[in-house]
This record gives structure tokens, C-alpha cells and sequence, in this order.
């Protein structure tokens, strides 16, 4: 059966060019994360009538991160992906989104910047 | 199946390369995101700028590439199955949602440069708001850069569709997927970022 | 032929000790790896008959060696973070209380703007004194803790004076406050150590260091030229 | 393998085979090198001598110089160390070391040397534009490189077709360009190691090829981003970077450095990679703590991340961060050293075969050992003070890239030049290559030091302005400098004389593992066809095992990969 894939050649079998038909485990019912994403828009569209900026900031970013996870662990099936895969993509980014933060903030936010006329 | 003694073979060499590439789009989006925080932080007055912008197109738009990707996800379902007609369906949806957000876009763009904020926003930078002009730059920069990345995917929709049409590369249509996905889940920060943190 | 230039300013003499500590590190370091590795080639060298060893160094025990050597960089590594704190702390970190004369020190294409305090003694008031030309050569008291506020109009530049290990960027839209302590009268060049165009390598100043009174003198002639 | 014919635009132009498109990265980027060589001799002519004319140029003015330095830069970091380095070893390499007929994606792999190609044709241009090259430094610090600063409404097509806005797109392309590679690097080592190959019996080479392009992913975004800001700052005038309208000039050495400073190890990775392969073979002895070089490797990649404001101390950047930076900057000198002794050690105690590579490996350990040392003193900040700018950071990045990128060049060159030209260099000029080199390069940099340590600016046009730099010693310094470069780069005539005629007129190999050697690639035919092996090999054993043995009744000191041994 492996040879017809037109894919593999004669002595690379053991290379895995195309995923196996039941390569996933299953799917997720895309429609309840679809669902559960048009609310979490609709909540943080609610920030209009939030004041208090703590608490915006909480809405607003909270409901923008459980969005993105639900994106990246159903529609993305992250949830299958090996560990490489979560290092890669999301350990390693934050780790150096951070980093920039990190090193950047004491620079930009704890001096005095003046914006002179020329 | 000869050997896959390495549990990483279970990845396929293209959704590897995918997710790769995702990794380092994310950085690069991500740094320009630390960048406009960092002067969010520094200059409190952009709060006023971003009260311009079109908050209800932004969620609109937002609403629109959240279906899309839903669209995407069910094209990628159906081409497991090899299902022709339904995967073609889909992802024209998908297309289709790309083309409305960046109709939405224009649209946005131009009455924002008809009011005077442009790219580099000279107005401003004569009445000495020079950081509010750059809060302008930072919008532009930052959802145009976005907006390439949509016109980059629809692009890519399309040969997908063109092979899928000629029943070839079936698998691709999961690639394409989670390029799209990807430009999403950017939108997903930029919307909070530039349109409701007033 | 001296290594460093002449060490004028408080801090200059700390920072050419740091410089021989961190060599006596890097030397010691450098000349035992270069000592093994020149061994091991002339006592290694190629025989039919030589058995090789055949560690792979899995074990600690045959880690060991290469252990103790990071160890001993991770030490001089410190020790010389230790060292220098002081002085860096001083340099970077504490501007002091009395400062004797304040001056404003800007970058331009290509020379450096000098900005004196007026009379009243206190500097970004209306009578402070400007010098702009290329070349010329500003008059600072010996002894004294001179504050220079370093900014720049156009490109980035760095304030190096040399003597004094004395270099600061000039950033424009930031004002950076350092300070400096002579204590050896003369005259030192003020260089631009930081690429900034076309005549980058003429853009040259002067410091003139001398006692309190020249200056005073120096400072008196050039309040005088202005009121003219 | 594959027996299917090629026309010579698919066999050699547009190639999809790794080996062709290593080719054609390695010829780039020689070309590029002797570009960049040629105008470090005119401007080192220049610091020598500087009213003098410099022959094959003429009068030297203050702006060309800084180009010329630019240029230089530029060039030597982007189209010389990282095309030789990373694509053109790691395209000839990954497959074969990997038992394997081709990278992952061979038509990614065609489209990855293509688009670098035209990031040199792009760099290249921009030298001869109207207004003549970018002059603003390789580290493109604005607002002096974004000169269109002052101006909020520029002509678009006058300001894109200025030549640093061709070198910030030049340098887009390349990064594209790495990006396809580096990810066809890994996808190949993840996906398509030979049989039995598991990770811990890949050559060490491949796990630092790897190492090379994650550094390079990961901390390449920032810079991109930053870059693109600057080219809006020139080509549309935005502010990103002009204090006056709210933007920071400091923001794009954050980003640059971000990515500046782990670019050294992308580059220094590929090479302590080649050294790894060629050491442990010299020495008929297996690779020191193989292990550790992979765990210390991946803490460096990860200190790497957050080390790069010790290029800023002086930059007006927060004095108590300045710290931290330089804690990190000094932890990464551990893991480095580390990986340094286990290559010194793996020489210990072996059966030491003094062949032309291995000469090329020892001249790289001594001379990368100064450049790693003087490292310290750029570390600590309050020397850093003084030592920033000067042409004592200079000597130190020559002391450290030269070494990384030509040691590291030759001693791959003629360690595997047998398997992939299927012929042999002159041993002779090898020989007198290598100690040119050597020597040249020493006379060359250690004069630099001295005059860094008395306070000699870098990228000055000439010193004549200030008296102080004038003295008699500093003159000679300069002289010696200049004219050991002059020779330095003469010196690699004799190689490129060795390698034209060796590839047509040397001895043919007579075996397939000339130095043998235990890894795959001594397996295939010399030179590799398309698909590189007959039989596609299955790995049996770590590709380290050297030392005395018994096989099949006779005595030798190597066992391949592949060999199956009857137990």
C-alpha cells in the first residue's frame, strides 16, 4: 500500500512526506468554538461602558487571550501537536516577546523623553 | 510504515514547516506589538487617537475573519475526507470573507485619510501633536502590514483551489488553513489594541 | 609607547585597573588552553602504534576538567562584575549633589555646541551662553565636578573624551547626565566616537582644563563678549 | 538514483539539487567576499595612508570611506559569513550527513538561493545609484541612516532607489531567503534522518546547523519589523524613529541588536559545527561530551536572547539595566567555553593526524580563543565605557568573525573537498595557505588592539584631525596593519589557484573515505550524483566511534554509521 503513494520513494519509506488519512484524533464541533467566539467579541465590545481602566484592560485583553487559544487549540488543532511543536510556537515566542518587553521597558517607559520642537 | 521511532515524524514535513513559519511570523508581528505597547505606555494622548477609529468596523471586521477562519477549519475538515465540492465551498467562503474585511479596510482607510490622518498625518505634526501623528504611522503600519498578510493568504486560497479543483494536493488545503488561522489570530490582538484601548 | 592614554580623570585610574584585572583573567585562561593544545599536539602526534584514549567525557569523572575550567571563568567572570560595580556606580548611576559647573553639551553636524549658564548661574535660562563654531575649545575647572547634559539636534553622536574614559552617547529627544572630575590640568581633544556623516572624522573639540581661577578669568571674558 | 536527464538550465541554473544550490551559494558568496575584500584594502590603504593614492581606486574622500566601511559590513556579515556559512555547508551537508537524497523541499530550497541571489544583485545596485551607497554604518543606526528624517512628504521612488533603502530591502530579501532555508534545515533533520538515525546519533554538525537557523528564526522578527519602520521612516516619512515627532531613535538599536547579537552565534554555530566533525577524525578519538555540547548550546541560544543591550551601554540606555545585560553577557562566555574545552579536550590523548583540516581546526581554536577572551573586556560594562566605538571592538569582532567565517570556510573546504569534487587539493599550498593566513590575520588584528586600547575611534575616515592619534607608533601600528590585510588577502590567491586547479587537474581519491571518517556522507560515491546514494544506508551507531578495534579479523580504528558489525 505504501509504495502506491506517489510520494515515497524506493528506500525513504520510513520519510513521512503526507499526512495519513486518520492522521487527527478527531475533531472539535467547529461551530460551538464559533459560537463561543462571536460572544467573547460581543464581551469585550461591552469595555464601551466599562471606565475603570484596570478593569478594561482586564476585558479587553482577557477575552482577546481565551480567543486566541480557543483559534490556536481547535482551529489549529494544537491540542494534537506534539510538545516540539508547543515549544516552537508558543513557549519560544513568548519567551522572546517577553524578552523584548523585558529589556526594552526600562528604556522606554522609566526616562524622561522630551519631544522638542526642531 | 517502516520506522517512526521518533514520535516527531508524526508531523508531516509540511504542517512543520507551517507551524515554523507561523513561529516567525508571530515574532515579527509580536515585536512590532511590543513596540506600539511600549509607546502606548510612554504617551497617554494615543488613547484619544484610538477613540477615532472606527470601532464598530473593527468589530465588524474582527466578527468577519473569526467566520472565515471557521470556514477555513471546515474546508480543512472536508478535505480530509477528500470531499471536492464541499472543500471548494468552503474556502470560496473563506475568500470571500477575505475580500469583505479588506473592502471594510479601504473603506476605513479612506475616510481616515479624508479626515486628515494619513500615513505620516503632516496636519498633526504642524500643530506640534507629533507622538498623536505617530500613533497614526503605528496604524497604518501596523493593519496594513496585516492587510498584506490577508491579501497574501487569499492568494494562496486560490492555488489551493486551483489543485484541489484538479483533485491534486488535498493535504494542502490544511497548510493554507493554518496560514489563515495565524492571520487571525493576529487581528485577534490588533483590534483591542488599536481600536478599543481608548 | 603607553597602552592607554594618560589617566586624568577620578575614575580613569579604576578603569585601567579593571583592565589589567579582567587581562590577568583572559591571559591566565588563554595561555593554559594554548598550552594544552600545543601539549596534547606534540605529545598526541600521529603513530601507528599509539593507542588513542577513547573518553567521551559522560562521566563526571572525565567531565571534570572541563568543569573546573568553566568554574574558574564563572569566577573571574564575577569577581570582575564584583570588581567594577564601584566604579560603575559612580560613573552611571550617582550624579553628584554639588554640581560645580553645569554645562549642556550638544551634538550637531559636525562640531560640538557648548551651553554655559549666564551669570545667574543656572543653566536653560534665557542668559546662558552658546559656543557654536567648529573646533573651538571650552574652559572647565580642575578639581571640580563638571555635569555635562549630552544631547544631540540631528544624529546620534558620542561625547569621547579619552584621557578622562569619558564617552556618553548623544541621543536626540533624550538629555543624558554624566559627570566627570579632572584632576590633571591641559588640553584634551573631544572626539566624536560615534559615526555621524560625512565629516564625522572632523568633528573636533577642545577641553581646556586649567585652576579655578583661569577659568573663572575665561568665564568673566566670556560673559563680556556676549554683553558686547 | 535518479537516472532522469537534465537539461543544463535544470542541472545547474535552476537546480533542485541540495549540492548545485550549495554551489551556487558558495560561489556567491566568494564573490561577495572578494567584493568586500577589495574594499577593506582600499579603505585600510586609506587609514595608512591617508593622502596617499591607493592603487586600483584613487583618491579616497570621507564619504566613499564611509561606504566603503559599510559596505564592507554589510556585506561580510550577510552575503558572505551567512551564505558560506549556513547555506552553502548546511545544503551540501544536512542530506548526506543525513543518509538522505535531498532536503525536504527542493523547489523551496531553489526558490530560498534565488531569492538571495537577488538580494545581491539588490545590495550590489545600491552601490552605484544616483547619490551614491548607503554611508551610514552596517548597523544602520537612525536618524543617521533614515535621512529623510526632516521630511515628512518625500519623493517615494527618489527615496526608494537611495541606497539605503536598496540595502534595507536587500537585507529583507536575505532574511526571506534564511528563513526558507532554516526551515528547510529543520524539517529535513526532523523528518528525514536516515533509518535508525535517531537524534542522539546525528553528527554533531547537523544539531548545530539546526542550532544555527532557530537562532536565526527567533530572533530575526524583531529586527524585521524594525527594518520595515526604517524604510517607512526613508521611503514615506513617517516618524518611527525621529524624536521630534514621538519615536525613538534607541527603539531600533533594541531591535537590531535583538537580533545583531544572536546573529553571531547563527554564524559561529555552523563553524564549532565543522570543528566538531573534523577534530574528533584527526584525532582518532570520539567527540568530548557530545551531550554537553548540545545541552550547553541550547543554554547559550537561550542567554543569547537576552544579552544584546551590551551593545548599547554607552547608548543612553538605563544604567541599572546595563546590569543585568552585562551579567548575561559574561553567563554566555560559560557555556562557550565549555563547548571550547571539550573541543581541546577531545585532542587530548589522541592519535593526532596533522592533515591540512585539522591544521586549519587547531589555527581556529587559537585565534577564535583570543576573540572569545576579549570578549571579557567588552562585557563588563565600566570597561565597555571605554572600549565601546574604539578599534578595540574592531579587533575584537575580526579576532572572533574571521576566524568563525574563513577559518571555519577552509577548514570545511578542504576536509570534505575529496568527497565533493572527487579530487584532491595540493597539500603544499594548502599548507602555505594556512600559514599565510594565520600569520597575516594576526599581524593584521593584534596592531588594532593597541590602538583601540589608546582610545582610536573606529569608522573614522582619518585620524589626521586629532594629534593625539598621530603619534609615531600609532602610525607604524596602522602601517603594519594595512599592509599585513594587503597580504592577507593576496594570500588567498594561492587558495583560489589551489582550488581551481585541484576541481579540474587533482589527484582523483582513490577511496570514498579518504580521512576515515565515520560519518554518512564518507559512505556515498565521490562526488554524490543526484540522490546522493546507491543504497540508502541504515544507522547502526553514533557517528564518534573511533579507537582501536577488531573487525572481521582486521585491526582499524573507525567504525561507520552504517556498518552493521555481526554480533
Amino acid at each position: 500500500m505504501e509504495a502506491k503513494n506517489p510520494y515515497v520513494k524506493p528506500g525513504l519509506e520510513h520519510e513521512v512526506v503526507v499526512p495519513p488519512a486518520d492522521d487527527y484524533h478527531g475533531h472539535p464541533n467547529y461551530l460551538y468554538v464559533i459560537i463561543a467566539l462571536i460572544a467573547l467579541l460581543v464581551i469585550s465590545l461591552l469595555s464601551d461602558f466599562v471606565t475603570s481602566i484596570i478593569l478594561l484592560g482586564l476585558l479587553v485583553f482577557g477575552t482577546a487571550l481565551v480567543k486566541s487559544i480557543l483559534v490556536i487549540r481547535n482551529f489549529m488543532h494544537w491540542k494534537y501537536e506534539p510538545l516540539f511543536i508547543w515549544i516552537i510556537t508558543f513557549f519560544a515566542v513568548l519567551f522572546i516577546l517577553l524578552a523584548l518587553f523585558w529589556g526594552m521597558y526600562p528604556d522606554f517607559d522609566l526616562v524622561k523623553v522630551e519631544l522638542a520642537p526642531k | 510504515m517502516q520506522s517512526t521511532t521518533v514520535s516527531l515524524r508524526r508531523v508531516p514535513q509540511g504542517r512543520l514547516a507551517l507551524w515554523l513559519l507561523i513561529a516567525g511570523e508571530l515574532i515579527i508581528f509580536g515585536s512590532a506589538i511590543v513596540v506600539y505597547l511600549l509607546l502606548r505606555l510612554r504617551y497617554p494622548e494615543w488613547g484619544a487617537e484610538a477613540a477615532k477609529t472606527h470601532l464598530s468596523l473593527g468589530a465588524f471586521n474582527t466578527l468577519v475573519l473569526l467566520v472565515s477562519s471557521y470556514f477555513a477549519a471546515k474546508a480543512h475538515e472536508a478535505s480530509l475526507k477528500k470531499l471536492k465540492g464541499k472543500v471548494l465551498r468552503y474556502l470560496s467562503l473563506t475568500v470571500l470573507c477575505g475580500l469583505i474585511f479588506l473592502g471594510v479596510k479601504s473603506y476605513e482607510y479612506t475616510e481616515k485619510i479624508s479626515h486628515g490622518y494619513t500615513f505620516t498625518s503632516p496636519k498633526l505634526v504642524e500643530a506640534g501633536q507629533g507622538a498623536a501623528a505617530l500613533f497614526w504611522s503605528f496604524y497604518y503600519f501596523l493593519t496594513g502590514l496585516h492587510a498584506l498578510h490577508v491579501l497574501v493568504g487569499l492568494i494562496a486560497i486560490g492555488f489551493i483551489m486551483y489543485y484541489v479543483k484538479n483533485n491534486k494536493h488535498f493535504h494542502r488545503v490544511e497548510l493554507v488553513a493554518l496560514y489563515w488561522h495565524m492571520v487571525d489570530l493576529i487581528w485577534i490582538f490588533l483590534f483591542p489594541l488599536l481600536y478599543i484601548m481608548q | 609607547m603607553n597602552i592607554f592614554p594618560e589617566a586624568v580623570s577620578t575614575y580613569a585610574h579604576e578603569m585601567d585597573k579593571l583592565f589589567w584585572l579582567i587581562t590577568l583573567f583572559a591571559g591566565l585562561g588563554f595561555f593554559i588552553t594554548i598550552g594544552i593544545l600545543i601539549y596534547s599536539l606534540i605529545r598526541f602526534r600521529y603513530s601507528p602504534q599509539r593507542k588513542p584514549m577513547t573518553f567521551r567525557g559522560n562521566t563526571f569523572r572525565e567531565f571534570r576538567w572541563v568543569a573546573l575550567g568553566m568554574a574558574l571563568l564563572a569566577f573571574a567572570d564575577f569577581y570582575v562584575l564584583y570588581d567594577e560595580h564601584d566604579t560603575w556606580d559612580k560613573m552611571m548611576q550617582s550624579v553628584p549633589e554639588e554640581k560645580d559647573l553645569h554645562i549642556a553639551i550638544t551634538g550637531r553636524q559636525w562640531n560640538w555646541i557648548f551651553t554655559y549658564p549666564g551669570p545667574d548661574g543656572k543653566l536653560y535660562t534665557a542668559d546662558d551662553v552658546i559656543i557654536n563654531e567648529p573646533n573651538s575649545t571650552i574652559h572647565i575647572p580642575i578639581h571640580k565636578n563638571v555635569v555635562f547634559d549630552i544631547r544631540s539636534v540631528d544624529v546620534i553622536h558620542s561625547v569621547f573624551l579619552k584621557e578622562a574614559r569619558f564617552k556618553y552617547d548623544a541621543i536626540p529627544g533624550r538629555t543624558i547626565t554624566k559627570w566627570v572630575q579632572f584632576h590633571r590640568p591641559g588640553k584634551y581633544e573631544l572626539i566624536c566616537a560615534e559615526l555621524c556623516g560625512v565629516l564625522h572624522s572632523k568633528m573636533r573639540n577642545f577641553i581646556m582644563v586649567e585652576s579655578e581661577e583661569v577659568f573663572q578669568q575665561w568665564l568673566d571674558e566670556l560673559y563680556a563678549g556676549t554683553n558686547e | 538514483m535518479a537516472t532522469h536527464t537534465q537539461s543544463f538550465w535544470t542541472k545547474y541554473i535552476f537546480s533542485q539539487d541540495h549540492k548545485v544550490i550549495g554551489a551556487q551559494y558558495l560561489i556567491v558568496g566568494l564573490i561577495m567576499a572578494a567584493v568586500a575584500g577589495f574594499f577593506a584594502y582600499v579603505f585600510r590603504y586609506h587609514l595608512a595612508y591617508p593622502d596617499a593614492e591607493i592603487p586600483l581606486w584613487g583618491t579616497l574622500d570621507p564619504r566613499t570611506y564611509n561606504m566603503l566601511v559599510t559596505t564592507h559590513g554589510a556585506l561580510m556579515i550577510f552575503w558572505v559569513a551567512m551564505p558560506i556559512l549556513v547555506a552553502a555547508i548546511g545544503n551540501f551537508l544536512i542530506p548526506t550527513m543525513l543518509g538522505t537524497d535531498d532536503m525536504a523541499f527542493p523547489f523551496l530550497n531553489m526558490l530560498s538561493f534565488w531569492v538571495f541571489f537577488l538580494s545581491a544583485v539588490v545590495v550590489v545596485t545600491s552601490l552605484f545609484v544616483p547619490g551614491g551607497g548607503f554611508d551610514g554604518g552596517w548597523t544602520l543606526y537612525p536618524p543617521l541612516s533614515a535621512d529623510a528624517y526632516l521630511n515628512t512628504n518625500p519623493d517615494f521612488w527618489k527615496a526608494l532607489f537611495s541606497g539605503g533603502s536598496l540595502v534595507i530591502l536587500a537585507l529583507a530579501l536575505e532574511f526571506a531567503s534564511m528563513l526558507m532555508g532554516g526551515i528547510n534545515f529543520m524539517v529535513t533533520t526532523i523528518n528525514k534522518r536516515a533509518r535508525g538515525m535517531s537524534f542522539s546519533r546525528m553528527p554533531i554538525l547537523v544539531w548545530f546547523m539546526n542550532f544555527s537557523v532557530v537562532t536565526f528564526m527567533f530572533s530575526v522578527g524583531p529586527v524585521i519589523a524594525g527594518a520595515l519602520m526604517l524604510l517607512l521612516d526613508r521611503v514615506a516619512g513617517t516618524g518611527f524613529y525621529d524624536a521630534y515627532r514621538g519615536g525613538d531613535p534607541i527603539l531600533f538599536q533594541h531591535l537590531f541588536w535583538f537580533f545583531g547579537h544572536p546573529e553571531v552565534y547563527v554564524l559561529l554555530f555552523p563553524t564549532l559545527g565543522v570543528m566538531g566533525e573534523i577534530i574528533p577524525t584527526f584525532a582518532r578519538k570520539p567527540l568530548f561530551g557530545y551531550k554537553f555540547i548540545i545541552g550547553a548550546s541550547i543554554v547559550a541560544i537561550i542567554l543569547s536572547m537576552v544579552v544584546w543591550a551590551h551593545h548599547q551601554f554607552v547608548a543612553g540606555i538605563n544604567p541599572y539595566m546595563a546590569v543585568f545585560f552585562s551579567v548575561g553577557t559574561i553567563l554566555i562566555s560559560i557555556p562557550f567555553a565549555g563547548i571550547i574545552l571539550s573541543y581541546v579536550a577531545t585532542i587530548f590523548g589522541g592519535n593526532i593526524r596533522l592533515e591540512l583540516p585539522m591544521w586549519w581546526a587547531v589555527g581556529f581554536l587559537a585565534t577564535f580563543l583570543i576573540g572569545g577572551l576579549t570578549g571579557l573586556y567588552l562585557g563588563s560594562n565600566t570597561f565597555d565605557i571605554y572600549a565601546h566605538d574604539t578599534s578595540f571592538v574592531v579587533a575584537h569582532f575580526h579576532y572572533t568573525l574571521f576566524p568563525i567565517t574563513f577559518f571555519g570556510f577552509f577548514a570545511a573546504f578542504y576536509y570534505w573537498f575529496p568527497k565533493y569534487a572527487g579530487r584532491m587539493y595540493n597539500d603544499f599550498l594548502g599548507k602555505l595557505h594556512f600559514w599565510g593566513t594565520f600569520i597575516f590575520f594576526q599581524l593584521f588584528a593584534l596592531p588594532i588592539f593597541f590602538l583601540g586600547l589608546n582610545g582610536q575611534p573606529r569608522r573614522m575616515a582619518d585620524y589626521t584631525a586629532f594629534e593625539t592619534l598621530m603619534q609615531d607608533w600609532h602610525i607604524q601600528f596602522r602601517e603594519i596593519a594595512t599592509i599585513s590585510a594587503i597580504l592577507l588577502i593576496l594570500t588567498q590567491f594561492i587558495w583560489l589557484y589551489n582550488f581551481i586547479v585541484s576541481l579540474w587537474k587533482g589527484k582523483r581519491v582513490s577511496s570514498d573515505n579518504p580521512w576515515q571518517a565515520n560519518t554518512l556522507e564518507w559512505q556515498a560515491p565521490s562526488p554524490p550524483p543526484h540522490g546522493n546514494f546507491e543504497v540508502y544506508p541504515e544507522v547502526y551507531r553514533d557517528p564518534y566511534t573511533f579507537g582501536v578495534v577488531q573487525v572481521n579479523g582486521t585491526k582499524r580504528d573507525f567504525i561507520p554509521q552504517n556498518e552493521k558489525l555481526p554480533s
